[in-house]
């Protein structure tokens, strides 16, 4: 049996509609964020096992992932100091509860 | 390694250096000195868009590989962004005057400088990593400033909203630009638009990274679909963060949005992309003013007249190998100066009296004439009508759309001037409420402070002058041309 | 060929990275969800390591398992109340999410069979990228070198710095 | 720049801007706003004298005083400026209308000094209008006219004055947005240039693409000339609109309308416009009669006028379409009467208005007996509408059946009798208002204490009846003015005699 | 000819016009009356002075060599040039007829301003009055002496705006009102027809000049030989339309209904526009164009039959009428319908055109005796304040100079020798059996009818029973005698004139003989008539009633004028204003501006309805994000792929 890419990219394609899935679902905010995570890190494992598998010779793919960790940290903190920021105004991080502007 | 190539990038060393000015000003001089940061930063901004004017930083140049670039119309268009920002930051100074605000005053400016940085590298990017630092970097904080109303729910709501949404549409573009990268191998521009232009035909998987591009970065502009967060935002954020939001933030946005569809799918245009933005167009400016004309909110009405005014930017995206760039930059020049010149007057009278209301602003005219006339020029202008820029703004882009000739365009820009008739409703409701309605004022007399005053000014100035002084359009046209 | 000690590599991982990841967004307990994270991102960790990126590989279990999943425990115990669980989903709520995440799947998938030359793709031979060339990439000013986004990233992180101080901040 | 005669017209108005913006009270207002209208009528008489003198002395172009002054200039957009016979007698038309339309205004409350700023606003639009031969600078003219109505009817005018207003605009917006998308296209298919004369002169535009383009361009004019079907906003915006804005609205801006379908419709694509025009004359035919029928049974004495107006103007537009010398030069006359006529009308409405405080003819009578100056004026002006030999509207008309009846075509024929027929609906409902509202007894006691005409109203009344007579006797007079606009090279295409 | 003169005579009323309309509010009402009675005076002067220019002076450019009276254009200027060939010109043209004119309409009217001195004495709005006395006179002028058919139209316009006026002139009344706005609308719609035959005509034959259009009518008009215009050859429908215009001035039915409604107008003005002038400009107007006419038998037919018709039918009716000034409007009706039939009938082959020389002349004695008889029942209605012959009886003993002036003039309409009335109205009958004996029987018997019903008034105002008078009537002043006596003098006189000498078609002289089986018939006609009106009405008695009563649903029926004015009603108000007006405007505010306002509904209910995009959830948001995203590259996969 030969490992192709397609078969690294499947679990990460999961990875990634599993976020999207949480990321609708969840009502948490915190969760969302989670999801988030999962989506992203489907993507990283997206470019890394392009790099590897069809571009060997070079380390683009490897080194966007590097930065997109970076990104995904700067993100959540940021993500995280609102819904902090948010649970201190209101006791409460359910977004459904975060709808009072509409129409 | 050759580090002088970091001195190809002047605008953004400039802005870098006002940056660490400002955070230095704010952080090390003594309190009372501190009234004065608002002044310092909006100074040493006029200095750095001064500075952008300089015939040495139009200059072409390629830095790093490839990975940076920049030419007369990045440093224009950059120019115009500073103009915008700098007006923002006058808007500002009154606002951060507020006790809920005044302790973070120095943090404002200082966030305002890094997105604007943020936004530099986006349109000067021509690598998507680079790209996606500079689009999160204009991005990411402009949340921390959403929510900087503490006192305000609506301002936490908003940020909520905002960060949310724009952490997936990163996600949604970085899976396209996975696609792109698996299917190219490469993230530069030039390379992936080599290899692009190679494969000769299309497949499934380009067009999936197309449109999952166009959705990330149509969320900046708030096309529509990508637009939901726009009004709640706007709404909800402090009136100075909106109105950044709604013109620096959008014009940057435009931009990118044109060289990464142009230099990188460029090839591709009529196979994949064309009628995605003839379709993002319509639905932009209709689904924009059907939802504008009901609002009450001038804040959120604005979201949505920005929403449709984004989908004639987008107009110019067409004809970029015509005049579209010049017509675009245009459009987003006359654009910032009527929409700062509306936030202006929402702004002040925010800020003496609390009220956002278009039925607090009934018979306005009465009690602040000078605001209300404002006021009436930016709708005007937003609208499109003459003398003012809007029309020649509307014009030109609409004028640029049909140089590329085919039929469909001719429906595509009827479609779009049918909706200049909804948009002239709701702008004439704004002017209706302030003229016309006979009922008694709700806002009473006010000084508005100096500072709103004095960016008043400008915006009324460059509302009128604009378009009737040829030259700015003739020059950017003619810089366009040579530049290209 | 590869050798079946890989084969089985793989297939520990996939399945890990598939199951964590359903766990981490259907169990009802916030806490657990993230926990689950964390293993999914071990699992990814892992993947690289398989690929023969280990310094990415080390990247992802620092910064992630051990900065952001900490993070997200932090403040899940912050917001949480003791026993606190995730109210149960609206069943139409969630079949639109399966539907919409089905959807995705579709068109991404899809997208990617279509490219089969490029999906049937065999991991081809690769030395390992060392820590010196890593190094000297992102310092570089050159093709495929990364300094300026080194030293943009650094503004974003200061971005958001400055940006969470503002939100945090008291009066 | 400034050593043309033409640009003048734009100049003294943007003085009369500024002069009315620091001027502080009344007297200043009206003194602006008197001299400045006086000026603009003197020029425009200047203008007219010095036109047939440079045509006696040969001058043989097909526009004189042109000029141009590059403004956008990648984009070939000029201040061209440049008149013929038509744009002369628009521009005496136009300034007459504002003198008088200044006069009519003398007492306007609340806020005269707005009023005439957007009144005046309002004629740069217009006279900027008529003086342009480049398209660009046209258009633009053209809005800056059309968005002060806007204010004018939301703040001074009576009755669903919001309605109207926000209709008005919008119908009037939604035309000149075929219009610039028309516009536009002749840019791109007439040779990259926005000259008005240049296309025409060199037949530009791609019949194939004329087909497309003068639809747009003529429905785009055609709205603000209250073509069927969408002539809806003139009612209404008529009905609420204060009497100056009346007056200049239906005098000059819904000759805008035609003007404009004759300058850039017809005169850019004539082959279109023969191909087309059946499509046209229907619309037009129906304005005619379907707005005077539509007249007979109003009771505001606005919507009478304002339908009439639909009818009169249909008829310019009917007339246009004909392609024929002396149906369009009955066009232009029957332009510049309308204006006169109706701007009488809607003046005269007003003062009665004023004094009566309404407009519906069941709650009037026997006006006649109580201000009989404006009872006679109002008789004259009826006596105009309704073609009367000796006053404006006979010339017109006649000369337009004249013209019309020259097509050989039975369709043509059958649409000029039907067009015909319309002198006789006139009738009916000018004799209708006159009977019931000037003559029979008085029907509201309360109206015996009204007064008759102030001075500053007779002068208003009396310039316009002037005109109007002075045009039916002496209308051969147009033949010398318009004589070169119908020029043989320009319409030679169409083989039109 | 120098033209001085010629246009004193049109300029002398138009000035007195604009002087009275726009000073006469400022002089007092004698100045003005004798202003204009002062003006129309000269002009009278001129105007016979020309006419005998034209007739007596020899002169080449009037007559020939061999005695034919010529067509002369005294001047012309253009007007308005349509094309080149067709211009409006205003000009002066001297023919036999319109030197005929000449006299008639400045001698009625220098009548009707004297008269009206006295009769409209203290009036409101006297000067008013002259000044349109002389707006009329002016337009009226100007009518017969257009030398081109455009010209014509507009003095017809003209004429029948003052008509207008004048009908009008009690303006507080809203009969006068309705009754003025009556006549104009419905010479309008006439003149509908006349202007469209105009275009017809003129735009096959390239010319509106008479001269051009009469003199060699043949070549004029070979180019309509074969063209057809919706199915009709273009010259017949040409005529018939022009012929239309005549009917409306010239009260012809069905288009007649507007003369009896316009007695509403002071009596003068009825004597001199709705008696003696305006309304025959009809007859006029087919006079100018006979040789035109001549070229399409057919349409003098229609003239024939037309006239006849209205002949006997306002005969009729004028037979049932209380409303004196009503029977002698009824009375103008038939005597035009006279002149109608008899142009209808002239025919080069019959007596050399007789009937065109009938016609005139019977156009001439009528003007006389009718303007007298019109005077005389102003000076009735003024003594007694009533137009109903109900308030009056036995007036001839209180005013003798009207009663024998009206007997004067009934005599002459009715057709006994020696007044004028016999001479043309017998040439008129020898014209008419010369052309067909069924026609002659008829118009014979309507002359029968004339006589009975002139002296059924006659009878019925001066002898019959005597009412109570509240004040005693007398004869008027003598500013209103003095026109009575003076027309009835001409009334006596006139059929004694050669006519035949000065008005013949082609100008050529035509002896008049007697026929005096005709004559001889006509006048035993009338005599019957007479002896039977004073068998009924000489002395009070049931006679009429019982008359009345036998045949009860005619009686009513003519005296309702046979339903006309209800049929009208009923056209205009239940078909064209109920059934087109009104659902005109409706399916404008209703559908069209409905549509209008559609659009604009349409926009804020598609805005209400996609509101719940915008929920406020923002899980939505990002799920509709992800859709769009997902639709755009699904959907231009589709496309492209």
């Amino acid at each position: 049996m030969d490992i192709t890419l397609i078969y690294y990219l499947v679990p990460s394609l999961i990875m990634f509609c599993c976020g999207i899935y949480g990321f609708l679902t969840r009502k948490n905010m915190i969760a969302m964020l989670i999801s988030l995570e999962l989506m992203l890190n489907a993507i990283d494992i997206n470019f890394v096992v392009f790099n590897r598998f069809l571009y060997p010779g070079s380390m683009e793919g490897m080194f966007f992932t590097l930065f997109a960790i970076a990104i995904a940290a700067a993100e959540t903190a940021i993500a995280i100091a609102i819904i902090i920021n948010i649970f201190r105004a209101d006791k409460n991080i359910n977004v459904e509860d975060a709808s009072q502007m509409k129409n | 390694m050759d580090y002088s190539q970091f001195f190809a990038m002047k605008q953004e060393i400039g802005l870098l250096v006002v940056f660490l000015l400002v955070f230095l000003y704010d952080t090390f001089m003594p309190k009372r000195a501190l009234g004065a940061t608002g002044w310092v930063a909006v100074g040493l901004m006029a200095i750095q868009t001064l500075f952008g004017f300089c015939p040495s930083v139009s200059q072409s140049a390629d830095a790093f590989a490839g990975m940076y670039e920049t030419n007369a119309i990045t440093a224009c268009i950059k120019n115009i962004l500073n103009i915008g920002t700098v007006i923002v930051m006058i808007q500002a100074i009154r606002w951060s005057k507020q006790d809920m605000v005044v302790i973070r005053r120095g943090e404002f400016y200082e966030l305002i400088l890094l997105t604007l940085f943020g936004m530099y590298l986006m349109i000067s990017a021509r690598h998507f990593l680079l790209f996606i630092i500079g689009l999160e970097t204009a991005s990411l904080p402009v949340a921390a400033m959403v929510a900087f109303d503490k006192h305000r729910y609506e301002s936490h709501e908003a940020a909520v909203k905002y960060i949310l949404t724009a952490v997936f549409s990163s996600v949604i573009l970085m899976m396209g630009l996975s696609f792109v990268y698996g299917l190219t191998g490469s993230l530069y521009f030039s390379k992936i638009a080599g290899a692009i232009f190679a494969e000769g035909t299309i497949s499934l998987m380009l067009i999936v990274a197309v449109a999952f591009v166009i959705g990330g970065v149509g969320f900046k502009l708030s096309l529509v679909p990508f637009h939901l967060w726009t009004a709640d935002v706007y709404q909800g954020a402090p009136t100075p963060v909106t109105s950044y939001l709604s013109v620096i933030s959008k014009g940057a946005g435009a931009f990118a949005f044109l060289v990464i569809l142009w230099q990188v799918f460029g090839a591709v245009y009529s196979d994949a992309w064309e009628w995605m933005l003839y379709a993002l167009i319509i639905l932009t400016i209709t689904i924009g003013n059907l939802f504008a004309m009901r609002q009450k909110n001038m804040k959120r009405f604005l979201a949505f007249s920005s929403i449709s005014q984004a989908g004639y930017i987008m107009l110019g995206i067409i004809a970029f190998r015509g005049m579209g760039v010049a017509a675009l930059m245009y459009y987003v020049l006359v654009y910032i100066f009527s929409n700062l010149a509306a936030f202006g007057v929402i702004g002040a009278i925010e800020n003496a009296t609390g009220r956002v209301s278009m039925d607090d602003y009934q018979g306005l005219r009465k009690t602040n004439p000078k605001l209300a006339f404002t006021m009436m020029l930016a709708m005007f202008s937003l609208a499109g009508i003459p003398p003012f820029a809007g029309f020649f703004s509307k014009f030109f882009i609409f004028t640029s759309a049909i140089s590329q000739g085919s039929v469909a365009i001719y429906v595509l820009v009827l479609i779009a001037l049918i909706n200049t008739i909804i948009s002239l409703y709701y702008y004439l409701l704004v002017v209706k409420a302030m003229f016309i309605s006979e009922e008694t004022p709700v806002i009473p007399e006010f000084k508005s402070a100096c500072s709103e005053r004095f960016a008043m000014w400008i915006c009324v100035a460059g509302i009128i002058g604009l378009g009737i002084v040829s030259c700015v359009y003739n020059g950017l046209l003619d810089m366009v041309s040579t530049a290209c | 060929m590869e050798s079946a000690g890989s084969i089985i590599m793989y297939w520990i991982i996939a399945l890990s990275i598939v199951i964590f990841s359903v766990l981490t967004v259907t169990t009802r307990r916030i806490l657990r969800s993230a926990t689950f994270l964390l293993f999914t991102l071990f699992a990814a960790a892992a993947l690289y390591f398989k690929l023969d990126y280990e310094f990415l590989g080390a990247v992802q279990i620092a910064v992630y398992a051990g900065g952001i999943v900490v993070l997200f425990v932090f403040s899940i115990l912050l917001t949480s109340h003791p026993g606190h669980k995730s109210e149960r989903l609206v069943s139409h709520r969630k079949w639109i999410g399966v539907l919409a995440a089905l959807a995705a799947l579709v068109v991404t998938g899809g997208a990617l069979i279509s490219r089969c030359g490029l999906a049937c793709a065999s991991l081809p031979e690769m030395s390992n990228p060392t820590m010196k060339t890593i190094g000297a990439a992102m310092m570089g000013t050159g093709s495929e070198q990364y300094l300026l986004p080194f030293e943009a990233i650094s503004v974003l992180l200061l971005a958001c710095i400055i940006g969470g101080v503002v939100v945090a901040r008291k009066r | 720049m400034f050593s043309n005669i033409l640009i003048y017209f734009v100049v003294i108005p943007l003085l009369m801007l500024g002069l009315l913006a620091v001027s502080q009270n009344m007297k200043q207002i009206r003194a602006v706003a008197v001299t400045g209208s006086l000026a603009l009528l003197g020029l425009s008489v200047y203008l007219l004298t010095d036109y047939l003198s440079l045509r006696a002395a040969g001058a043989d172009a097909p526009m004189l005083y042109t000029d141009s002054w590059s403004w956008f200039a990648p984009l070939n957009i000029n201040m061209a400026v440049g008149v013929d016979g038509i744009s002369i007698a628009m521009l005496i038309l136009s300034s007459v209308i504002l003198l008088t339309g200044s006069f009519a205004s003398w007492k306007i409350n609340p806020h005269p000094k707005e009023f005439f700023l957007w009144l005046v606003l309002l004629s740069t639009g217009v006279f900027g209008f008529f003086i342009s031969i480049d398209l660009f600078t046209m258009f633009m003219f053209y809005e800056v006219a059309l968005i002060p109505m806007y204010l004018l009817i939301g703040v001074w005018g009576s009755g669903k004055k919001n309605y109207s207003a926000m209709k008005l605009t919008l119908m009037l917006m939604g035309g000149s947005a075929f219009l610039m998308l028309g516009l536009i296209g002749i840019y791109y298919n007439g040779g990259h240039t926005w000259n008005i004369v240049e296309i025409a002169q060199g037949n530009l535009i791609d019949p194939s693409w004329q087909n497309f383009l003068f639809p747009m361009t003529f429905v785009g004019f055609g709205v603000l000339g209250a073509m069927f079907p969408f002539h809806t906003w003139s009612p209404d915006g008529h009905a609420s609109a204060p009497t100056a804005v009346s007056m200049l609205h239906a005098g000059v801006l819904m000759k805008l309308g035609g003007y404009g379908c004759f300058r850039v419709a017809i005169y850019l694509m004539p082959q279109a416009a023969e191909e087309l025009a059946w499509i046209f004359l229907i619309l037009t035919g129906i304005s005619v009669v379907y707005g005077a029928f539509s007249a007979c049974v109003q009771t505001d004495l606005k919507y009478i006028n304002a339908y009439s107006s639909v009818s009169h103007c249909g008829l310019v537009l009917f007339a246009i379409l004909m392609l024929n010398t002396t149906a369009m030069t009955g066009a232009i006359m029957q332009m510049l009467s309308h204006g006169l006529m109706t701007a009488l009308f809607f003046a005269l409405i007003g003062m009665i208005y004023g004094r009566t405080h309404t407009r519906d003819i069941r709650e009037m009578g026997g006006l006649m007996k109580i201000m009989p100056c404006l009872a006679v004026c109002y008789v004259i002006a009826g006596m105009a509408s309704l073609g009367l030999p000796g006053l404006s509207g006979f010339v017109a008309e006649m000369t337009i059946f004249i013209g019309s009846f020259e097509h050989t075509d039975t369709f043509h024929r059958v649409f000029t009798i039907l067009a015909c027929c319309s002198i006789v609906i006139t009738a009916v409902y000018i004799l209708r208002v006159v009977g019931k509202l000037l003559f029979g007894p008085v029907y509201d006691e309360h109206h015996l204490s009204l007064t008759d005409a102030t001075w500053w109203e007779r002068t208003s009344t009396f310039a316009l009846i002037v005109c109007v007579a002075a045009i039916g006797c002496f209308p051969n007079f147009f033949e010398e003015l318009i004589k070169f606009t119908f020029s043989p090279q320009i319409f030679a295409v169409i083989g039109m005699n | 000819m120098d033209f001085t003169i010629p246009l004193l005579i049109l300029a002398i009323p138009l000035g007195m016009f604009l002087l009275l309309g726009l000073a006469g509010m400022k002089m007092s009402h004698k100045t003005a009356g004798v202003l204009g009675t002062l003006g129309m005076g000269t002009v009278l002067v001129l105007s016979y002075f020309t006419a005998f220019q034209y007739y007596f002076s020899g002169n080449p450019e009037f007559i020939s060599e061999a005695g034919q009276r010529l067509q002369s254009i005294i001047f012309n200027v253009d007007w308005l040039a349509f094309t080149p060939n067709l211009v409006i010109r205003l000009g002066f043209l001297l023919d036999p007829i319109s030197a005929m004119m000449l006299i008639v309409i400045p001698t009625i009217s220098f009548m009707v301003h004297l008269y009206s001195l006295g009769y409209m004495k203290g009036e409101k709005g006297f000067q008013r009055y002259y000044a349109f006395l002389s707006l009329f006179s002016f337009s009226m002028l100007g009518l017969v002496v257009a030398t081109n058919i455009f010209q014509m139209y507009i003095f017809w316009e003209l004429v029948g705006a003052s008509s207008y006026l004048l009908i009008g002139f009690f303006y507080t009344l809203p009969s006068a009102v309705s009754a003025s706005k009556k006549a104009f609308i419905v010479t309008r719609f006439a003149d509908l027809g006349f202007l469209v035959g105009i275009l017809i005509l003129s735009f096959y034959t390239q010319t509106f000049d008479f001269i051009t259009l009469t003199s060699d009518p043949g070549s004029v008009l070979a180019s309509t030989a074969g063209a057809t215009f919706m199915g009709c050859s273009v010259l017949t429908l040409a005529m018939v339309l022009i012929f239309m215009g005549g009917m409306g001035k010239s009260a012809m039915m069905p288009l007649h209904i507007w003369l009896p409604d316009a007695m509403e107008g002071p009596t003068p003005v009825s004597a001199l526009i709705h008696a003696a002038t305006m309304v025959v400009a009809g007859v006029y107007l087919v006079a100018r164009m006979f040789p035109v006419y001549l070229q399409v038998p057919s349409s003098l037919e229609f003239v024939l039959v037309i006239g006849a018709i209205t002949a006997l039918y306002a005969a009729v009716v004028a037979c049932c009428q209380i409303d004196i000034k009503r029977v002698l409007a009824f009375s103008t009706i038939s005597q035009i319908a006279f002149m109608m039939v008899s142009l209808g009938v002239a025919r080069p082959e019959i007596h050399e055109c007789l009937g065109y020389m009938a016609s005139m002349f019977h156009l001439f004695t009528h003007a006389m005796f009718k303007a007298l008889l019109f005077l005389g029942a102003g000076a009735l209605i003024h003594a007694v304040h009533s137009n109903n012959y109900t308030a009056m009886g036995g007036l001839r003993k209180y005013m003798p100079i009207t009663h024998i002036t009206f007997l004067i003039g009934c005599l002459a309409i009715a057709g006994i020798p020696p007044f004028a009335g016999f001479f043309s109205k017998d040439e008129i009958l020898v014209a008419v059996y010369g052309y067909s004996t069924f026609w002659g029987i008829w118009m014979s018997c309507v002359a029968g009818l004339t006589a009975f019903y002139m002296f059924r008034i006659y009878y019925l105002i001066f002898w019959w029973n005597e009412p109570d008078y509240h004040h005693r009537p007398h004869d008027g002043e003598m500013v209103m005698s003095l026109p009575l006596i003076i027309l009835a003098a001409v009334s006596t006189v006139a059929g004694f004139i050669h006519f035949g000498e000065f008005v013949t078609w082609q100008g050529h002289e035509y002896q008049i003989h007697m026929d005096y089986v005709v004559a001889g018939i006509s006048v035993a006609i009338a005599l019957v008539g007479i002896f039977f009106a004073r068998f009924l009405y000489l002395k009070e008695n049931d006679r009429p009633r019982r008359m009345a009563d036998s045949c009860r649903w005619l009686w009513t029926a003519a005296n309702r004028r046979f339903y006309w004015d209800e049929i009208y009603m009923f056209i205009t108000h239940k078909i064209i204003f109920n059934g087109i007006c009104r659902p005109i405007a409706w399916f404008d505010r209703a559908v069209i501006d409905g549509s209008m306002n559609g659009l604009a509904i349409v926009t804020n209910k598609a805005s209400v309805a996609i509101k719940n995009l915008q929920s406020g959830r923002v899980q939505q948001y990002v799920l509709l994000y992800l859709i769009g995203a997902l639709l755009l590259a699904v959907i231009t996969a589709w496309c492209v792929l």
